[in-house]
């Protein structure tokens, strides 16, 4: 018996798949595959959470990319005369110690996050998803020294790891991408490794080399799409992670470099104005919270639809 | 022996119209529907029934363990005074493990790892206050010795990982047991198990039966348990009791339609070796669906226009007997229903076109001699640590093997025996590390992939988890169409190969466009076959064929196979623990014990004159499915050793009721005996 | 068991050492004198001269490397640039602080958020499910150190109910607890809702175990079912989710330390990051990273005393 | 989260020199009568090395004062600064432009028995910073002589009268005891080997340092028995933690000094140091981007300051006209240019520059982040396009000297700061032809310049030195390597329960706290 998630944060009551008549449920599978995947849709538009997740993720993105149309104010513009206003109709988040626009400055900071997660998660969904099926399907030295290498990657609290080599480097974006790179390739790689692992061991990779299939052919047709999935899920829950870690060392000075607007220099600022300000760490913390909780939910949500099994938490 | 029918026991649990829904995302299941029978006090009673006729949700509903999204939505399960469908949780808390208790089906999953058997049975007697710890642990010790465990008093203090599978459905049995039971309820008891150890447990529980005089409901698929352990048979068919009556009436009387079908299905019941196996056309309802008229008319032989409209009735021969049909009374009654039992009421597909004239002995088209297969156990660094010799084991060991053009092999063997290794190795998937392997006389061991290549279009494999062995993102038409891409095979319209392989394996076109979960297990198994065909190969090697399928659809797959050899002259290596399907597939059968084959020879030989005590084990194992040909002794007790404790002499010496000392010193080697069977036995039977 | 221990003690051992690499390569990748870069800009020629002698700088890189390894086995981190004190004695006078709140912010988010989720998985889709569902998703949301701005602001600036900043008077037990409080608070926020979620969820997955259901079968009470058994499997992705916690947690403890200027493990690398001085942030990362080492450990050791499979398994 | 490090070049860089603190008049002696309580502070870092020859300089400076005998301290009469004798001398007097005569108090006690202080104390302690990290205070220092076990004579090898100002009243004049540095090997970092002042130290690292009374005190009692000074790296979050009630005095940033000043709340009062430094965006006259003098001006007429001083320093700072601060001779009211973007461009297309690129190189702290951001956005409306990159103190206080590697060569445009003593001299010194490659990062050499240095400090009418130090800054202005921002001041906040003391460089002398 299995109890879906799903099931659970939709309401319903945890499915029993044996006490159901296994041939039945089979055979409401079989139904058609056209009528599974409105079903997943469905599951997935009525998990409040999903759909919670999706507006925030597509808010997220849009906001982002369209920040030169949508934003008030050019993010970079000084207006001393104006400067630490709180919000207002002309100024709805305030603005900070240069006169500049608070939300117009948190939409184009949308832009770094954005640029720092699509760059940072998919440079590392890459790299581990080929380390971690290398490590899965090569000779065990090199799967053992690969894990190694992971295992001593992760050791490493992310945010130290940032200081050390910020404190040999000097800050930049360029550093931050690094790292956030570099830190959580393990993890895909893990995951990727993990499932080319149960892959090569199943009997369908069997049957295919049976049927004469070549390594290419297994990596590409039958291995790689199988493991693709859930890293794509792990990839939405590691964004809110990325995206903080960027703002925390922003937050520290270590991360962007000013003037260029990040959700966590907006924060750096806004906390050496907290008294005068305080709108400043308030409006700069909201699209971090949400960004995280959009992803989070958006991702808990797939993983809930395609993949009830797959590990939770991390 | 069965008890006399005429006592006419008292009823201990009174099942009556009991209706079971399941809510799923796709709507209510009906899983049960108006369910009455009565459970006799002091017999064992059986439901049997294919997957999804809902056997075990019957269990399930009357111990009000029922999953979260199922829900009981009528009748009444009276036990004694109590109804146990309206019951409070503490009341039912209270009957549950005391007076009636479960053995599971699966028990590796059904006892909770982390804890020892002693700390699980302790807490079975938490509601004995005034037993002590010590005296508590005294029942238990003794009850798993009562359950054949040896030495009880220590192994009570290990884990269920510790326990090999046999011995942990035994302590599943002491667990039932140790508080004294009215009512034991068995939930498919022997279906994760060997065939020799399914022998001891059915032994096991009638014995206990007979001493604790307590009442038993066995649930399961398995005919021959069925006819072998229980008194009274109840048979479901989705959702619905369809007929029930003591086991005689069933097994030699069947009134219902489908309990005929059921039983003329099973291959262990068919006697003549025909190569074709009955079937019954078309699958289980969907339940989700309104339903009318009989449940079983969509599959009937011998359904009427009414059957599909009307429910029929309920006919009644006496105490707890009763069929659900109209052929049996009221206006549509047929008085030659039912047929006298050698007439056959299901179709065997059309007939066979024959054997083709079989090839030469002498050109044999796989020839596989003294191969040897071994796997590391221990990583070098590990066995320094504890100091081990030895890092590999046999999985195959000094197998000498041969199927020639046309002909059928049957490799049979418990879990553990390293048939699907020799399988695999045969097909250069696994590596051997000595012996021969030959493919039309051509060394093919341990080939290079680059050069093995090619003759992967001679040999194909079908694997053993139907669904399983096909790559889930690929939709049927690609996977069928996959070897021609794989092997460059250009020049060839692949959407019309993909339909002609289709239509080979009688798989509808519109599935063509499904993807592997959509299918059923029979449905995936006949994409196994059209991509094992595709490139029409000379040698299919079939790993447990039917595994996973219903009796009554396996023949469906049997059928087909044999066709597809008498049409291309295919060769077949049909590796198998079921030895009723085998023998009526196979022209020669070759028995493997712990790696090594330890008897092989014409199939109806060694059914009839088994010479290694191994094979007479196996073939006396199997239960008939008939309860005049109970058995009344086990021939064999004990469970496969494991490869990591191969014995000194012969591998089956610890458990053959005919060891010598010879034996456990001296490894038999393989004989060839006049009449052209092999075996490896110091003393073979006559 | 013992074998276990040897390997898991084994790879631990390996791991530290391939940290203690990447630490030292990070100088050597970085163009430029590596006693330069270690002592930063402000060295003296003296202190070069010192640090090359120490570290061996005339020596090949690889012997320089097992030299600092030796040295750092026998506890020997080198000297700090300024003080010339030894590392060692610098991050032990800080230790205590990072382990103590460590602890206490994993501590009282366990004591909250592991019978939270107990509770919320043995009635599922009750309000208290509901009620933990919305506050752990919002707990996960907020960076830490948005929480330790935002509760430094309200409880130590505006309500003044505990103190601010530091660590409180050396000796006076009370004193630093009340210190405590706050960073814990900040640092365990999080914690609450992830501890939650996954007891929540591992908890319903083996609520659908058959093992589960047979000790329902067997009429068990049930509190002993969900705590004798359940829980008792249940627990087990948690310790793991725990042990792998503390990594992130060190990360957060360095937000808090910098806000609430706690002399901690974090603190002390940011300052030393601030102010260049690399022998110290070797040294503390090096033992950051071995702490966490250290706990992934001991949380697979648990999982091993709790779960025989395990400890005879591996 | 930034910090600005002091650091030993950087204080001599910005610090070094002194003004003095216009609070507190005078020797409060009066507040010794009382004594008791404890006075909590915020140091901003660990005191690592406490010796005077090896210290980093700035709170070390600190503790030196309170546990460490002075000859003479900074004292304020009327406008101008100087300095007086500390009651641990009963005399200190320029006896001739090379000589300066003491005699120590009776009764000055080392502690941990190392017996009274002696004018060979003296000697050692001042001969041995001449191989010190700090040897340059002692540059123009000779030789003491011992003429009595109490007294004696500091020799110097030239004239050089800013010394009893520059050396004797900062840190590198503190007076350690012979025979203690002996027993402790000729050097000490972390605990004084003893101490002769009205506190003892006792420091926890990373948490605090801690002075209580000493015992073998018999001097005037300080006003607070007690000093903690928690190590507080942030300056905001020790603003946080003084408005959390848990420090009586700290520094605090111009906008928060804004803040208090618009809005002063209950029981807090606002201590601003003298405003002895200036700060100004300095050009590299060498580098090939801004070798033609005409970009350079058009650079200065681009910068908008009084913006600068809004927006990075919320007002509170004095607009900068040169180097020589408010209050002393030779300040300039005025600039030879103003803001005026459309001449800016017109002489950038003049001298047909279009495209430039250029880096702002700044200290990473707030206030010069602002700063660096407001010159990037004014020199784009030029069309400049400039990139700000912060530097830690470290590299930064590096990056225009010749000796520490090549960035000098790159240099183009950075926002500096220098603090000053009173006289105008020490500013104009950094500027000579020998200090190109050293502090002069502009590059420039100048003939006029380097003679009118000599004439400043040998002329002794006011309005003629007036004269020449204007004329000084105007040859600055005129390399067009300048823009002149802003005298900034240090600013504390205090609870109105106690009165600050602090040093114009911004360094916090405790036992001259006193309770209101």
């Amino acid at each position: 018996m299995s109890v879906n998630r799903s099931d659970l944060e939709t309401g319903l009551p945890p499915v029993d798949a044996s006490g159901l008549p296994d041939h039945l449920a089979e055979s409401e599978l079989r139904e058609s595959a056209a009528r599974e995947r409105r079903e997943k849709l469905r599951l997935f538009l009525t998990n409040w959470q999903g759909l919670t997740g999706l507006i925030l993720v597509v808010l997220f993105f849009a906001s982002a990319i369209f920040a030169p149309w949508i934003a008030p104010y050019e993010p970079n513009t000084l207006d001393v005369p104006s400067r630490l206003s709180g919000p207002t109709w002309e100024h709805l988040a305030g603005t900070d110690q240069l006169g500049r626009d608070t939300l117009s400055r948190i939409l184009y900071g949308g832009r770094v996050a954005l640029k720092i997660a699509a760059i940072g998660v998919s440079v590392a969904l890459v790299t581990g998803l080929i380390l971690g099926m290398i490590a899965g399907l090569g000779p065990r030295w090199l799967d053992s020294l690969l894990l190694l290498v992971f295992d001593t990657v992760r050791a490493f609290p992310t945010i130290v790891l940032a200081l050390a080599t910020v404190a040999l480097t000097g800050p930049s974006l360029g550093m931050v991408l690094a790292i956030v790179i570099v830190t959580s390739i393990p993890q895909y790689a893990r995951v990727a490794r993990t499932s080319t692992l149960s892959l090569k061991n199943s009997e369908f990779i069997l049957a295919e080399r049976s049927l004469g299939a070549g390594m290419t052919r297994l990596l590409m047709h039958h291995v790689m799409p199988n493991v693709v999935g859930p890293l794509m899920i792990l990839a939405a829950m590691d964004v809110p992670v990325v995206v903080t870690v960027e703002a925390g060392l922003s937050f520290l000075g270590l991360g962007v470099l000013p003037p260029t607007a990040s959700w966590g220099t907006i924060l750096n600022e806004g906390y050496l104005v907290i008294r005068d300000a305080p709108w400043m760490v308030i409006a700069g913390g909201i699209p971090l919270i949400l960004t995280t909780l959009g992803f989070t939910f958006l991702g808990e949500a797939l993983r809930d639809v395609f993949d009830p099994r797959m590990g939770k938490g991390r | 022996m069965p008890k006399d029918i005429l006592e006419a026991p008292e009823t201990l649990l009174d099942i009556r119209n009991l209706s079971v829904d399941f809510r799923t995302p796709r709507g209510r299941v009906k899983a049960l529907r108006d369910i009455s029978f009565p459970i006799r006090k002091g017999r064992i009673v059986g439901i049997v029934g294919e997957s999804g006729s809902g056997k075990s949700t019957v269990l399930w509903a009357l111990l009000g363990l029922l999953a979260g999204n199922g829900e009981v939505t009528g009748g009444e399960v009276r036990f004694g005074e109590r109804d146990l469908l309206h019951a409070g949780e503490p009341q039912l808390r209270a009957i549950r493990g005391e007076e009636i208790s479960v053995v599971f089906q699966d028990p590796m999953t059904s006892q909770i790892p982390v804890l020892t058997y002693g700390r699980q049975m302790r807490d079975i007697l938490y509601r004995r206050p005034n037993l002590s710890t010590a005296e508590k642990r005294r029942m238990a010790v003794e009850m798993l010795g009562k359950v054949g465990i040896p030495d009880p008093d220590k192994r009570i203090d290990q884990y269920p990982h510790h326990f090999s599978g046999g011995m942990r459905q035994r302590a599943g049995i002491a667990m039932a047991l140790l508080t004294g039971p009215q009512l034991l309820l068995a939930d498919e008891p022997t279906t994760a198990l060997d065939v020799t150890m399914e022998a001891q447990i059915i032994h096991l529980l009638q014995d206990l039966q007979k001493e604790l005089d307590a009442t038993v409901v066995v649930v399961s698929h398995n005919l021959g348990l069925i006819a072998e352990l229980c008194d009274d048979v109840v048979v479901m068919y989705a959702g619905e009791v369809v007929e029930a009556g003591a086991v005689r009436e069933i097994f030699h009387n069947a009134q219902h339609p489908y309990t005929r079908a059921l039983l003329e299905c099973d291959p262990a019941r068919i006697d003549d070796v025909s190569r074709k196996l009955p079937v019954i056309p078309g699958d289980i309802p969907d339940l989700t669906r309104p339903l009318s008229g009989c449940i079983y008319a969509p599959r009937c032989q011998k359904a009427l226009p009414v059957c599909r409209e009307t429910q029929p009735p309920d006919v009644a021969r006496g105490e707890m007997s009763l069929a659900r049909c109209h052929l049996l009374d009221g206006p549509h009654r047929d008085p030659d229903w039912p047929p006298p039992p050698d007439v056959m009421t299901v179709g065997q597909g059309e007939a066979s076109a024959g054997k083709p004239a079989r090839a030469k002995r002498d050109d044999p088209l796989l020839e596989v001699s003294d191969l040897n297969v071994q796997f590391e156990t221990v990583g070098p660094l590990r066995a320094r640590l504890k100091g081990l010799e030895k890092r590999h084991v046999d999985a195959v060991l000094d197998v000498s093997l041969s199927v020639a053009p046309g002909e059928t092999v049957g490799l049979v063997g418990e879990s553990g025996s390293g048939k699907t290794t020799l399988g695999r190795t045969v097909l250069n998937l696994v590596a051997a590390q000595s012996g021969s392997v030959r493919f039309e006389g051509r060394e093919i061991r341990n080939m290079p992939e680059g050069r093995f290549k090619p003759l992967r279009r001679d040999m194909a494999m079908m694997f053993q988890d139907p669904v399983g062995s096909l790559s889930p993102r690929k939709s049927v038409r690609a996977l069928i169409t996959e070897p021609f891409q794989i092997h460059g095979i250009t020049g060839v319209d692949l959407d019309a190969e993909a339909e002609r392989l289709a239509e080979m394996v009688r798989l509808p076109k519109p599935f063509l466009s499904r993807y592997p979960h959509e299918l059923s297990g029979g449905q995936a198994r006949r994409v196994g076959v059209a991509r094992a065909l595709a490139l029409n190969p000379k040698l299919i090697i079939a790993d447990e064929p039917t595994a996973g399928l219903d009796v009554s659809v396996q023949g469906e797959i049997l059928n087909l196979m044999a066709d597809l050899q008498a049409e291309h002259g295919l060769g077949y290596l049909i590796i198998t623990h079921n030895l009723p399907v085998v023998r009526h597939i196979a022209d020669r059968l070759a028995i493997m014990y712990l790696g090594r084959i330890v008897e092989e020879g014409r199939t109806a030989e060694v059914f009839a004159r088994p010479v290694h005590p191994y094979t007479r084990a196996l073939v006396e194992g199997v239960p008939q499915p008939d309860p005049d040909r109970r058995r009344v002794h086990v021939s064999i007790s004990g469970e496969v050793p494991s490869l990591l404790n191969r014995p000194k002499g012969c591998d089956f010496a610890g458990r053959c009721p005919l060891a010598q000392d010879r034996c456990r010193a001296e490894k038999p080697s393989h004989v060839t005996m006049p009449d052209g069977r092999r075996h490896a036995c110091h003393f073979p039977l006559a | 068991m013992l074998y276990y221990l040897v390997k898991r003690l084994g790879l631990s051992a390996m791991v530290i050492c391939l940290v203690v690499l990447v630490l030292f390569s990070l100088l050597y990748l970085i163009p430029g004198d590596p006693a330069t870069i270690a002592l930063g800009p402000r060295a003296t020629p003296e202190a070069i001269a010192r640090y090359a002698a120490k570290m061996h700088l005339d020596e090949p890189v690889w012997r320089q490397f097992l030299i600092y390894i030796g040295n750092a086995a026998t506890g020997d981190l080198g000297l700090d640039v300024f003080s010339d004190r030894p590392v060692t004695a610098i991050i032990m006078e800080r230790i205590g602080f990072t382990l103590a709140l460590v602890c206490a912010g994993m501590g009282w988010a366990m004591v909250l958020g592991i019978p939270l989720g107990c509770l919320a998985a043995v009635r599922p889709n009750s309000w208290l499910d509901r009620v933990t569902g919305v506050l752990s998703v919002g707990t996960i949301a907020v960076p830490s150190f948005l929480v330790s701005i935002w509760a430094l602001l309200i409880f130590a600036v505006h309500l003044r109910w505990l103190p601010a900043i530091g660590a409180g008077e050396p000796g006076d037990t009370a004193d630093q607890l009340s210190h405590l409080v706050l960073p814990a608070f900040a640092i365990g926020l999080s914690w609450v809702g992830y501890l939650a979620r996954m007891v929540r969820a591992s908890m319903l997955e083996v609520m659908g175990e058959n093992y589960i259901r047979s000790a329902r079968a067997f009429g068990l009470h049930p509190q002993r079912v969900v705590f004798g058994y359940a829980l008792r499997v249940a627990i087990l992705p948690t310790i793991t989710l725990i042990g792998m916690g503390f990594g992130g947690l060190i990360s957060s403890t360095v937000f808090a330390e910098i806000i609430f200027a706690r002399p901690g493990i974090g603190k002390l690398i940011f300052d030393a990051v601030m102010a260049r001085n690399f022998p110290i942030v070797q040294g503390a990362v090096l033992v950051a990273t071995g702490l966490y080492i250290l706990v992934v450990l001991l949380s697979d050791l648990l999982i091993a005393w709790f779960d025989p499979r395990v400890r005879e398994s591996l | 989260m930034k910090q600005t490090g002091t650091t030993r070049r950087g204080f001599l860089g910005t610090t070094a020199v002194l003004g003095a603190m216009g609070l507190v008049p005078g020797w409060p002696t009066a507040a010794f009568a009382q004594g008791g309580g404890t006075l909590r502070l915020r140091i901003d870092g660990d005191n690592n090395v406490l010796d005077p020859g090896y210290m980093t300089g700035g709170t070390e400076i600190e503790a030196q004062k309170q546990c460490l005998p002075f000859l003479a301290q900074y004292a304020r009469a009327g406008d101008t600064f100087t300095w007086e004798p500390t009651y641990f001398v009963t005399r200190l007097e320029q006896r001739d432009a090379t000589h300066i005569e003491f005699e120590l108090a009776e009764g000055l006690v080392w502690s941990g028995g190392h017996g009274p202080v002696q004018a060979s104390d003296v000697k050692y302690s001042y001969e041995r910073m001449k191989d010190s990290d700090w040897s340059g205070y002692f540059e123009a220092m000779d030789h003491v002589e011992v003429t009595g076990e109490r007294s004696g004579t500091i020799v110097l090898s030239k004239p050089f009268a800013p010394f009893i100002m520059i050396t004797l009243c900062h840190g590198p004049g503190a007076v350690l005891s012979e025979k203690a540095m002996t027993e402790a090997g000729g050097k000490f970092t972390t605990q004084f080997p003893a101490v002769c002042g009205p506190y003892t130290y006792e420091a926890t690292p990373g948490q605090r340092a801690v002075f209580s009374a000493n015992p073998d005190w018999n001097g005037p009692k300080p006003a607070f028995e007690r000093i903690e000074c928690n190590v507080i790296t942030e300056v905001k979050a020790a603003e946080l933690a003084f408005e959390a009630g848990e420090l009586d005095c700290t520094e605090v940033g111009a906008d928060t000094l804004a803040r208090y000043t618009k809005d002063m709340p209950e029981g807090t009062g606002i201590a601003v140091a003298g405003e002895l430094q200036y700060m100004w965006m300095g050009m590299n006259t060498e580098h090939p981007k801004l070798q033609d003098i005409r970009v350079r001006q058009a650079i200065q007429h681009a910068v908008d300051v009084d913006t600068i001083l809004q927006g990075a320093y919320s007002g509170t700072t004095a607009k900068s006209h040169g180097i020589i601060c408010p209050g002393l001779v030779g300040q300039r009211d005025s600039t030879g240019y103003g803001y005026d973007p459309a001449k800016a461009r017109a002489m950038l297309d003049e001298a047909g520059v279009s495209g430039l690129e250029l880096t702002l190189r700044t200290l990473n702290n707030q206030e010069r982040m602002l700063a660096a951001q407001i010159i990037q956005a004014n020199l784009a409306a030029v069309g400049i396009t400039v990139k700000v990159l912060p530097l830690d103190s470290g590299p930064f206080w590096e990056m225009g000297q010749e000796s520490k590697g090549d960035t000098w060569q790159d240099l183009e445009l950075w926002i500096m700061r220098f603090g000053t003593t009173p006289d105008p001299y020490e500013a104009t010194q950094w500027f000579t032809s020998d200090q190109v490659g050293v502090w002069n990062w502009e590059r420039w050499t100048d003939e006029e310049f380097d003679r009118l240095y000599q004439e400043g400090i040998d002329e002794t009418d006011l309005q003629k030195r007036h004269d020449i130090y204007v004329r000084m800054q105007e040859i600055m202005e005129n390399t067009g390597a300048y823009v002149w921002i802003n005298h900034e001041p240090e600013a504390f906040v205090h609870s109105t329960d106690v009165v600050v003391n602090a040093a114009p460089s911004g360094e916090l002398n405790y036992r001259r706290f006193e309770r209101a």
